[in-house]
């Protein structure tokens, strides 16, 4: 989760349907081996530290925690032996666990729940996502991670071997897909304070507990495999004896690759993607990622011309979106006229969040233009220069170029002066509020709306835009607070926060849902894609009819 | 006499850029074995386009024969193929070139360079090689050769290098020797040395060398005959004293009262006027004659033919034609040579 | 010469810490926090992780520990790209790949290109002169990314010949990176050497040569061929830098676990300690190719060898 | 020709000092040059002539010494002024006609570079007529003004080095070889055009060449040089009919002369410096033999060349 | 040698005078420096077609956008990824809209019923390629000559003060130059971009940063060379000052090997922008460049040939020509060619 890059579908991310199953299951081949390619190197598989999807993704195949998405992305007990027990006020969580082991063979606890928990919030640690997932949600570990209180405080307790009692902070209906999340893995203290410094940095000095165990990791390399994890609880099921992984970063190798018959799957990033888009090897599929355009209303401590709603409102207007989809991008991503991606969150009767809140804006140059007439007069002024940043890479470019010239085109007096920097600078500028309108991607971190929503909260950390409307505060707030546990309420109030943000405020402008595209040997079977933690598990994956 | 070689209305010419450079005009001449034939003749005359035109040295691309022949032992050195001609050089014929500072390869160590015509020209071993490279060094006066065998170029100083030059032109005991200007780079002291060196050589392995330089103090010292150039052309050839004490081209003339002797006094020297002529467009008849006080009307249209002086020597030039009128050369000449105390100039002597 | 070389290797030393503290400022005033999570840390954690690779000391203290790291041959830790694994570790172990395929391409692209650049001379102005000429040109022309995946296009696709890319068949997976990475020494060389070639042709040694006999191959490879080399080494340094340029793009278009593309990456996401570590290493690298430029410089040409013996 | 207009004393020159590869160009010597008189200088290459005539002009910083022209020591500290009013009293012609004209200016702004900077014309056409003129002096035309040097014949260019440097009309001239690079027919013409500028103008030479007889031709007195020191020096017939020491009588038996039965009967005598037996406690000078011949000796030398000088 | 010649008409044997001054003149027109490295030049063929295509391209950078009927800018996204498609030459198979569509080959413009001819082609945003590319070409041109002109300025006034003044001076002028050339110029020139903002100033203030050393190197070498020459002394033994002797004989003499070395720094500075925008750190879009084009196309290669060939052609073509000018200007500059 969290910001996404560009909007190049990153080519270690795979993702594919859930179900790509060809026909019925078939013979299984008798050589189970899958061959795939990663986009970069792990930084690291520290589950604390680890904040990149390589890294999660390799964690939800080599380990486990208390929940893990089925093949149908819904979470279900994993580690835990069943649905824990959750008190009445919805904050006490109870979990049973199963009879699992880690690869050295040892049981896993309750106890190494509880040490791994601790360690992530403890700001000795500095891990990214421990605070930020536990904050606000398990009981003290914001106050724990600002020092303020002892890492024991934290609430979590194995009241035994097997029994692991969760406090949280407040009601949160969606903390069992969270379970599933790798910063909530557990690990075996003893192994860690063993290996102290080298903890992690290969694939020897780790212990696991999944369907998979990662070898041949020297910690910087660019290959590594997976296999087959006999101590896994579950390893009847697990059907592929080994997964060999390279790291490709340039696209078009990864295609040859696979064209050679070297890797079984390959992802059409970019240029790629219409090159292929009718072959029969492709699979697509659309993901929960978001990009949009965040208005920054303040710069520099000025008020910037987007601080004026009206002109905002006219720029989200202002470029057609099925274009860029079709052709600029024609990867299979769609445009969005919203925030909180389609076929993502479904409520108790089964319904997309968004069937029921409908598009919230859209492409209308007529009405653009009013906008921006009254805008401009509001402002008093004829002409606009604004500033979009955005990403360095091709295709990032070349939408960004298609948005200025759409803007520039439908929007008389405005020029859009575009900056393509790298990933890491543009996270710089973006903290320092340093730009205009910038091109901004967001994917999910839970299974919740919310974690869209939240975003703009004033102050909230990626808002940076200096965007602020106590209305949708306050609905975000009764989401989070006391709406917790009225689900229907609570979805409402969801609903209503998203439609201030964009149709009201406009305060950012929705582009598209990214779309991804891979070429995929019609031999492999049953890689499942998730829309957050990792991006795959490849439990259920089998090799049928390469032979 | 055995005659080795035979220059025969040798033409060529040079295309460039600017047009075509007529270098050699039509060069008559005959080298008998065993003799030295000096060829004098200002900068640009066409000494060594000559010497380098038997040896086929010239740019292939730019240079052209347009006529004459060369015989060496019968045959036509213009007509044979680059292989054939690769046989002659080295072994027959060798050539020492006038800046010992550059001719030797700078990378290479002088055995080696020694041996290289050896090991190309005869059937011996790397070590007999060595041992003749040795013997060749130590023949041109080279203290302890074995040592230097394995030295570079730049740890010799410039008489050595000309010596060592000279060690790889001797090596398969060539039948002509071509020398072009071996010496002008040189220091007199170290000019004699070597001088000598070359002349008691010549007396070992009786080779036959064409020595060029315009130098005529050194010609003096070391030619058994001579051939004055100029403009592309012989203009005079003859034995050295026939040259030096009856010289007979107005060019000539110059060339020798041009030079101070010992006990010239405070005389004004004599001056060549002029510039060397253009050789893209040769005037017209003879091409000294612009720069001569002794012109005739014939010289600005027609070429003047060889006339005989004696068996041995002949000029090209009209005054030596029974209608020309009679003149003296130039009285600093005569002065000079009667006072050379060897003189054999007649007054009065002309054809 | 062993005083020679000790008195260059001191000299080496000097210049990497000179490089070493020039790159170190200079990465100061890089834009970005090596942090790249950073916006997800709170202060606090910030403070901590700072701690940990030292990055809130003061700066003269940060440059001498550096400093005195280097002299220990720690090169420090990474911050984020592998998050805590040693520079000195990671380089050493992508530096194999690098320096195979940056050396075969080296040698195959000199050697083509004097073998091409020699032709070319002995064949001045004529068909064969231009077309090594136009080869060389042309090779220098398509930029090496392009070129790069043409070959793997034809060479590993069409053709089978070699792996598509990755690191695993041994020689044969290095085969075409080599290749690739050899059109611009070879390029170079070619234009050096018939230069050279042309100017030592005209020489009065050569004239000597032929009047010895000697036949137009003895000429070209016994006498003009050393001496036309010579400025050819000198430039060798600096290809070896161009070596170096073109490998990121080689490296990540064959996806090659090497060094360079490992160096562009860690500029794009700050990682303070590998920008430094590479960029300290890369300089050791250079520096001893110039000196054993230099040291080959007095091999081939005798003149030097003497002199520099002698300072 | 008593005045004296050049005194150079004890003119040192060595190059790398304090390193392995130190070469003493000129060693100590000292002379006199009159007013009006050319000296030549003569030795064989290498022996440091046109060292000892770049120091006089200041082209390099002598390692220690002094030169006095007209009586001021102009190897002291100057201001650049002073320098400037020096480099027109002295002036220089270069060896290698080809090399000593930059290729890439026009005749014209080659001989008027004296000119120019030292203001010697007052606007452009007294430039253009100084040189027509000084072209006219060295036997060319105003034509060739226009010209770049690569049109010239190898006689022509020494000329032209001729008229740039009588440009800021000096009283003295430093020819360093200024033909031995040239053709012998051409050579005349050059050493005729320094005699007559001599004589015309007055000026003072020192002639530096390794050729003895045209040196001999040219000069009043020679001075010999070996190994960076002056071994003898004397008018030149003096020299040539009586030289006493062994090498200057090596370098006579080397020249050659333009006569077959001179050359046939030629003896040259070698020199070898270890004959001298010079030993440490040896007081070796120059000293005056017969008034003006000087030569470098020890004392037993000194005495037995005198006793020979006396009986001639 | 024969004697026996015909009669020679009357008058022959006159005495003639000849005029001295006559024999002096030169008989050849006076030809400066320049006109004869032109004049050398001119016989070069390769040079000078070199000469007339890079100049014709310098014209089409201006005019290509100019004759085009698209602004290198304007998006018309429904012409997106056309072919090339020029009127006449369509019918000879090539250029004629013909493109690849999954597998098939179908005259792209029919099927998208596009009624105007894009002669290059259009890119994924329907931008006309024929105007970008001589858009880009300026753009190119314009870094190159700009890096290479910054380039010759240091690169001479270093080079020149270091040669010229010698000794201590040059040794530590040389010591820096070292340790320019010793940080890989890759790390400088990244580091710089990112620094400054991305764009044309960028790359170029990056290329210069360290593109002169080699130019002073030359310029340098030269300048040691000629300083102890003979007109050098002789200009100093009349009086000259160091600035009259750098720029009156000096810089003059160094010139030609400066302009020669400039002919082979231009394609570099190109070939440098092109690499930069491999690795991201190129030009800013909108604006085109050859490298942008080449690095935009490489990728479609397969699919849309033409957006990586056209530029890489040109780009070749450029690299051809300067390479061929600089080899003939070296020919003709050669002393040693002197006719
Ligand atoms: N490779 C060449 N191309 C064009 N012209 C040439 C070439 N070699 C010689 N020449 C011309 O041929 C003529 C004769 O030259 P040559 O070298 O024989 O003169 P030389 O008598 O040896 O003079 P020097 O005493 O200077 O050596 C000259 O005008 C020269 O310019
Ligand atoms: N700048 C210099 N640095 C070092 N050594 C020098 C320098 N200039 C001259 N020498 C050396 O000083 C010595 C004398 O040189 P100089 O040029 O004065 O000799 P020369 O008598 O003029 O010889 P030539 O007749 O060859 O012109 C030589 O050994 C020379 O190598
Ligand atoms: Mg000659
Ligand atoms: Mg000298």
């Amino acid at each position: 989760g969290g910001s996404e890059e560009g909007s190049e579908t990153n080519t270690e991310k795979e993702p594919e349907e859930g179900t790509t199953e060809q026909g019925a299951e078939g013979e299984l081949d008798s050589v189970q081996e899958l061959n795939l390619v990663e986009g970069a190197e792990i930084p690291s598989m520290d589950s604390a530290i680890a904040e990149d999807s390589v890294a999660f993704n390799i964690l939800n195949n080599v380990n486990e925690g208390l929940f893990r998405l089925n093949e149908e992305n819904v979470a279900e007990p994993a580690l835990a032996e069943a649905e824990p027990e959750i008190s009445e006020d919805g904050l006490t969580y109870t979990f049973k666990l199963r009879d699992a082991k880690w690869s050295d063979g040892s049981p896993v606890t309750a106890q190494d729940f509880v040490f791994s928990w601790q360690r992530a919030v403890d700001p000795a640690t500095g891990s990214p996502y421990g605070p930020y997932m536990m904050g606000g949600t398990v009981k003290n570990a914001t106050a724990i991670s600002e020092g303020k209180m002892d890492k024991a405080e934290l609430g979590v307790e194995a009241t035994d071997e097997k029994t692991l009692v969760v406090t949280l902070e407040r009601p949160v209906p969606y903390f069992m897909s969270l379970m599933a999340f790798g910063t909530f893995y557990p690990q075996k203290e003893a192994f860690v304070t063993e290996k102290g410094e080298a903890y992690a940095s290969n694939s020897d000095n780790l212990l696991y507990n999944g369907p998979f165990m990662l070898t041949n990791w020297d910690g910087t390399g660019l290959t590594w495999s997976m296999e087959k994890n006999p101590e896994y609880w579950d390893a009847e099921t697990v059907k592929l004896d080994k997964i060999n992984v390279d790291v490709v970063k340039e696209t078009g190798t990864a295609i040859n690759l696979y064209t050679s018959g070297e890797k079984d799957r390959a992802g059409l990033s970019g240029e790629f993607a219409m090159q292929y888009a009718d072959n029969e090897e492709v699979v697509k599929e659309l993901e929960p990622t978001l990009f949009y355009l965040k208005f920054n209303q303040e710069r520099n401590g000025e008020k910037t011309p987007l601080a004026n709603v009206n002109i905002r409102k006219a720029i989200s207007m202002a470029f057609n979106k099925e274009d860029l989809t079709n052709v600029v991008l024609a990867n299979g991503s769609l445009p969005a006229n919203y925030l909180v991606p389609t076929e993502f969150t479904f409520n108790e009767a089964g319904e997309d969040f968004r069937e029921v809140n409908g598009d919230l804006t859209g492409f209308n140059a007529e009405e653009a233009k009013k906008f921006w007439e009254t805008g401009l007069k509001e402002l008093g002024v004829t002409e606009v220069e604004l500033e979009l940043l955005g990403g360095d890479s091709e295709l990032a470019k070349k939408m960004d170029e298609y948005l200025k010239s759409q803007l520039e085109e439908n929007l008389e007096g405005l020029t859009v002066s575009l900056k393509a920097v790298p990933f890491g600078v543009r996270l710089e500028l973006d903290e320092a509020q340093d730009y205009d309108i910038q091109n901004s991607g967001w994917g999910p971190d839970y299974q919740d709306p919310m974690t869209f929503i939240d975003l703009f909260v004033t102050g909230a950390s990626h808002n940076l835009m200096s965007y602020s409307n106590p209305e949708f505060d306050k609905l975000v707030e009764s989401a989070k607070g006391e709406l917790a546990q009225d689900l229907e309420g609570r979805w409402d109030a969801m609903a209503q926060a998203e439609k201030i943000l964009i149709e009201e405020d406009a305060a950012i402008a929705p582009i598209y849902q990214r779309g991804l595209m891979s070429l995929q040997k019609p031999y492999v079977h049953n890689i499942i894609s998730h829309p957050f933690g990792g991006d795959y598990s490849y439990k259920w994956a089998y090799i049928s009819g390469k032979e | 006499m055995e005659k080795i070689l035979q220059v025969k209305d040798l033409e060529l010419s040079f295309n460039t850029f600017g047009g075509e450079v007529k270098a050699i005009r039509g060069v008559n001449f005959d080298l008998y074995k065993g003799e030295t034939l000096a060829i004098v003749g200002e900068s640009g005359s066409g000494k060594s386009v000559t010497t380098k035109s038997i040896m086929r040295l010239l740019p292939e691309h730019s240079a052209e024969f347009k006529n004459g022949e060369i015989l060496f032992e019968g045959r036509d050195l213009t007509k044979l193929s680059d292989k054939e001609m690769q046989k002659i050089r080295g072994k027959d014929i060798s050539m020492i070139f006038q800046d010992p500072m550059t001719s030797l390869n700078p990378t290479m160590p002088i055995g080696r360079q020694i041996t290289e015509p050896l090991l190309k020209h005869q059937k011996i071993s790397k070590s007999e090689a060595k041992k003749v490279a040795i013997d060749l060094l130590r023949l041109v006066g080279m203290p302890k050769p074995e040592l230097r065998m394995k030295q570079y170029p730049h740890q010799f100083s410039g008489g050595q290098r000309q010596r060592i030059v000279i060690a790889i032109s001797l090596a398969c005991n060539p039948q002509i020797l071509i020398a072009d200007e071996p010496t002008t780079a040189l220091d007199v002291t170290i000019q004699a040395q070597i001088l000598e060196l070359m002349k008691d050589l010549q007396k070992k392995i009786d080779t036959s060398i064409i020595f060029i330089t315009h130098d005529l103090g050194v010609v003096a010292n070391v030619a058994d005959r001579v051939a004055v150039m100029y403009g592309g052309k012989i203009v005079e050839i003859g034995t050295v004293d026939e040259i030096f004490y009856n010289p007979q081209h107005p060019y000539t003339w110059g060339l020798l009262s041009s030079m101070p002797s010992l006990d010239t006094a405070d005389a004004k020297l004599y001056a060549i006027p002029g510039t060397p002529p253009d050789l893209i467009a040769p005037p017209k008849g003879d091409a000294f004659a612009l720069r001569s006080e002794y012109a005739l009307q014939i010289d600005m249209e027609q070429n003047p033919p060889f006339f005989k002086v004696s068996e041995t020597h002949s000029a090209a030039t009209w005054l030596l034609h029974p209608d020309a009128p009679q003149v003296e050369p130039p009285a600093t000449v005569i002065e000079r040579m009667k006072k050379f105390p060897g003189s054999r100039y007649y007054e009065g002597s002309l054809v | 010469m062993a005083r020679y070389i000790g008195k260059r290797l001191i000299y080496m030393i000097l210049t990497l810490a000179l490089i070493a503290t020039f790159t170190f400022f200079l990465m100061k005033v890089l834009p970005g926090s090596p942090i790249a999570s950073a916006s997800k840390l709170s202060v606090e954690q910030r403070e901590v992780v700072e701690e940990r690779y030292g990055l809130n000391d003061p700066l003269p203290e940060q440059y001498f520990n550096y400093m005195f790291g280097l002299l220990k041959g720690d090169l420090g830790i990474s911050i984020n790209q592998f998050k805590g694994a040693s520079v000195t570790d990671l380089i050493l172990s992508r530096m194999g790949p690098s320096a195979q395929i940056g050396f075969q391409g080296m040698v195959i692209g000199t050697i083509l290109g004097i073998l091409l650049g020699m032709i070319a001379a002995l064949r001045q102005n004529t068909w064969v002169d231009y077309s090594s000429t136009l080869v060389a040109i042309i090779g220098i022309s398509i930029p090496s990314f392009v070129f790069a995946s043409m070959l793997q296009y034809f060479f590993a696709i069409k053709f089978e010949w070699f792996p598509v890319a990755l690191w695993k068949e041994g020689f044969m997976s290095s085969v075409l990176p080599s290749i690739a990475l050899a059109m611009f020494p070879l390029a170079t060389a070619a234009r050096f050497i018939r230069t050279e070639m042309i100017e030592v042709l005209g020489s009065d040694y050569i004239t000597l040569a032929k009047a010895k006999g000697a036949s137009g191959s003895e000429i070209a490879f016994k006498h003009a061929f050393r001496n036309a080399l010579i400025p050819l080494v000198t430039v060798l340094g600096p290809m070896a830098v161009g070596i170096l340029t073109g490998s990121l793009v080689v490296e990540q278009i064959f996806a090659i676990p090497g060094i360079g593309e490992q160096f562009v990456k860690s500029i794009m996401v700050n990682d303070f300690s590998i920008i430094m570590g590479t960029t300290i290493f890369f300089s050791v690298f250079l520096i001893a190719v110039i000196l054993i430029v230099d040291i080959l410089y007095g091999i081939i040409d005798p003149r030097i060898r003497l002199s520099g013996g002698k300072s | 020709m008593a005045e004296k207009l050049l005194e150079i004393k004890n003119l040192k020159q060595h190059f790398n000092v304090g390193k392995a590869n130190e070469v003493k160009a000129v060693d100590d010597i000292s002379f006199d040059i009159y007013r009006g008189e050319t000296l030549g200088l003569v030795g064989e290459s290498g022996c440091g002539k046109s060292t000892t005539g770049r120091s006089i002009i200041r082209l390099y910083d002598a390692t220690s010494g002094d030169v006095f022209y007209e009586g001021e020591n102009v190897h002291g500290k100057k201001s650049k002024s002073d320098l400037k009013k020096f480099n027109r009293k002295m002036q220089m012609i270069f060896q290698d006609p080809y090399a000593s004209l930059n290729p890439r200016m026009k005749v014209m702004d080659i001989i008027a570079e004296g000119i120019d900077i030292h203001g010697l014309a007052k606007n452009q056409d007294e430039r253009k007529k100084m040189v027509f003129d000084l072209l006219e002096t060295v036997g060319l035309n105003k034509e060739h003004a226009n010209r770049y040097p690569h049109e010239f014949s190898g006689g022509q260019r020494q000329r032209l080095g001729i008229a740039r440097a009588l440009a800021v009309d000096p009283d003295f001239i430093i020819a360093d070889e200024p033909i031995s690079a040239l053709d012998v027919s051409i050579q005349a013409q050059v050493v005729n055009l320094l005699k007559e500028l001599q004589e015309e103008k007055g000026l003072t030479y020192l002639f530096i060449a390794h050729d003895l007889s045209m040196v001999k031709y040219i000069s009043d007195r020679i001075g010999v040089m070996y190994f960076g020191k002056l071994v003898e020096l004397a008018p030149a017939e003096d020299l040539y009919k009586n030289p006493m020491h062994p090498y200057t009588q090596s370098l006579l038996s080397a020249i050659p002369l333009p006569d077959p039965n001179y050359e046939r009967n030629r003896v040259r005598k070698s020199y070898d410096p270890a004959s001298h037996n010079y030993t440490e406690q040896d007081n070796v000078y120059m000293r005056e033999i017969t008034p003006g011949h000087f030569v470098q000796c020890s004392d037993r030398e000194f005495e037995s060349l005198k006793a020979a000088a006396a009986v001639q | 040698m024969t004697q026996n010649l015909e009669k020679l008409p009357k008058g022959s044997f006159e005495r003639i005078t000849i005029d001295a001054a006559a024999a002096e003149r030169i008989s050849k027109p006076s030809v400066s420096f320049w006109q004869d490295v032109w004049y050398r030049f001119r016989k070069n063929k390769g040079a000078i077609v070199s000469l007339v295509l890079f100049a014709l391209i310098v014209i089409m950078s201006f005019l290509g956008p100019v004759i085009s009927p698209y602004e290198p800018n304007a998006q018309t996204i429904t012409h997106a990824n056309l072919p090339p498609k020029i009127p006449v030459i369509e019918n000879l198979g090539i250029f004629d809209g013909v493109g690849n569509l999954g597998g098939t080959e179908v005259d792209l413009y029919e099927m998208k019923n596009v009624e105007v001819n894009y002669w290059f082609g259009t890119d994924g945003l329907g931008r006309d390629m024929f105007s970008r590319l001589w858009a880009g070409t300026q753009v190119s041109l314009f870094i190159a000559f700009v890096a290479a002109a910054i380039d010759m300025f240091i690169g001479v006034i270093y080079g020149g003060i270091s040669g010229y003044f010698g000794g201590r001076i040059d040794d530590v002028m040389q010591r820096i130059v070292e340790i320019l050339t010793g940080i890989p110029n890759l790390v400088v020139v990244i580091l710089f971009i990112l620094i400054m903002d991305p764009g044309i100033l960028a790359i170029i203030i990056a290329l210069t940063i360290t593109g002169w050393t080699g130019m002073s190197r030359v310029v340098r070498g030269q300048v040691l060379k000629y300083k102890n020459q003979e007109f050098v002394l002789a200009s100093r033994t009349l009086g000259a000052s160091d600035s009259r002797i750098i720029w009156k004989h000096l810089m003059p003499n160094v010139l030609g090997i400066v302009i020669i070395n400039t002919m082979f720094t231009i394609p570099t500075a190109i070939f440098f922008e092109a690499f930069l925008s491999f690795i991201g750190l190129g030009l800013q879009a909108p604006d085109a460049s050859l490298g942008t084009l080449i690095n935009d196309g490489y990728k479609l290669i397969q699919y849309q040939p033409h957006i990586l060939a056209i530029p890489a052609t040109l780009l070749s073509l450029i690299m051809i020509c300067f390479n061929l000018i600089g080899d003939g200007l070296r020919d003709a500059l050669d002393p040693k060619m002197k006719d």
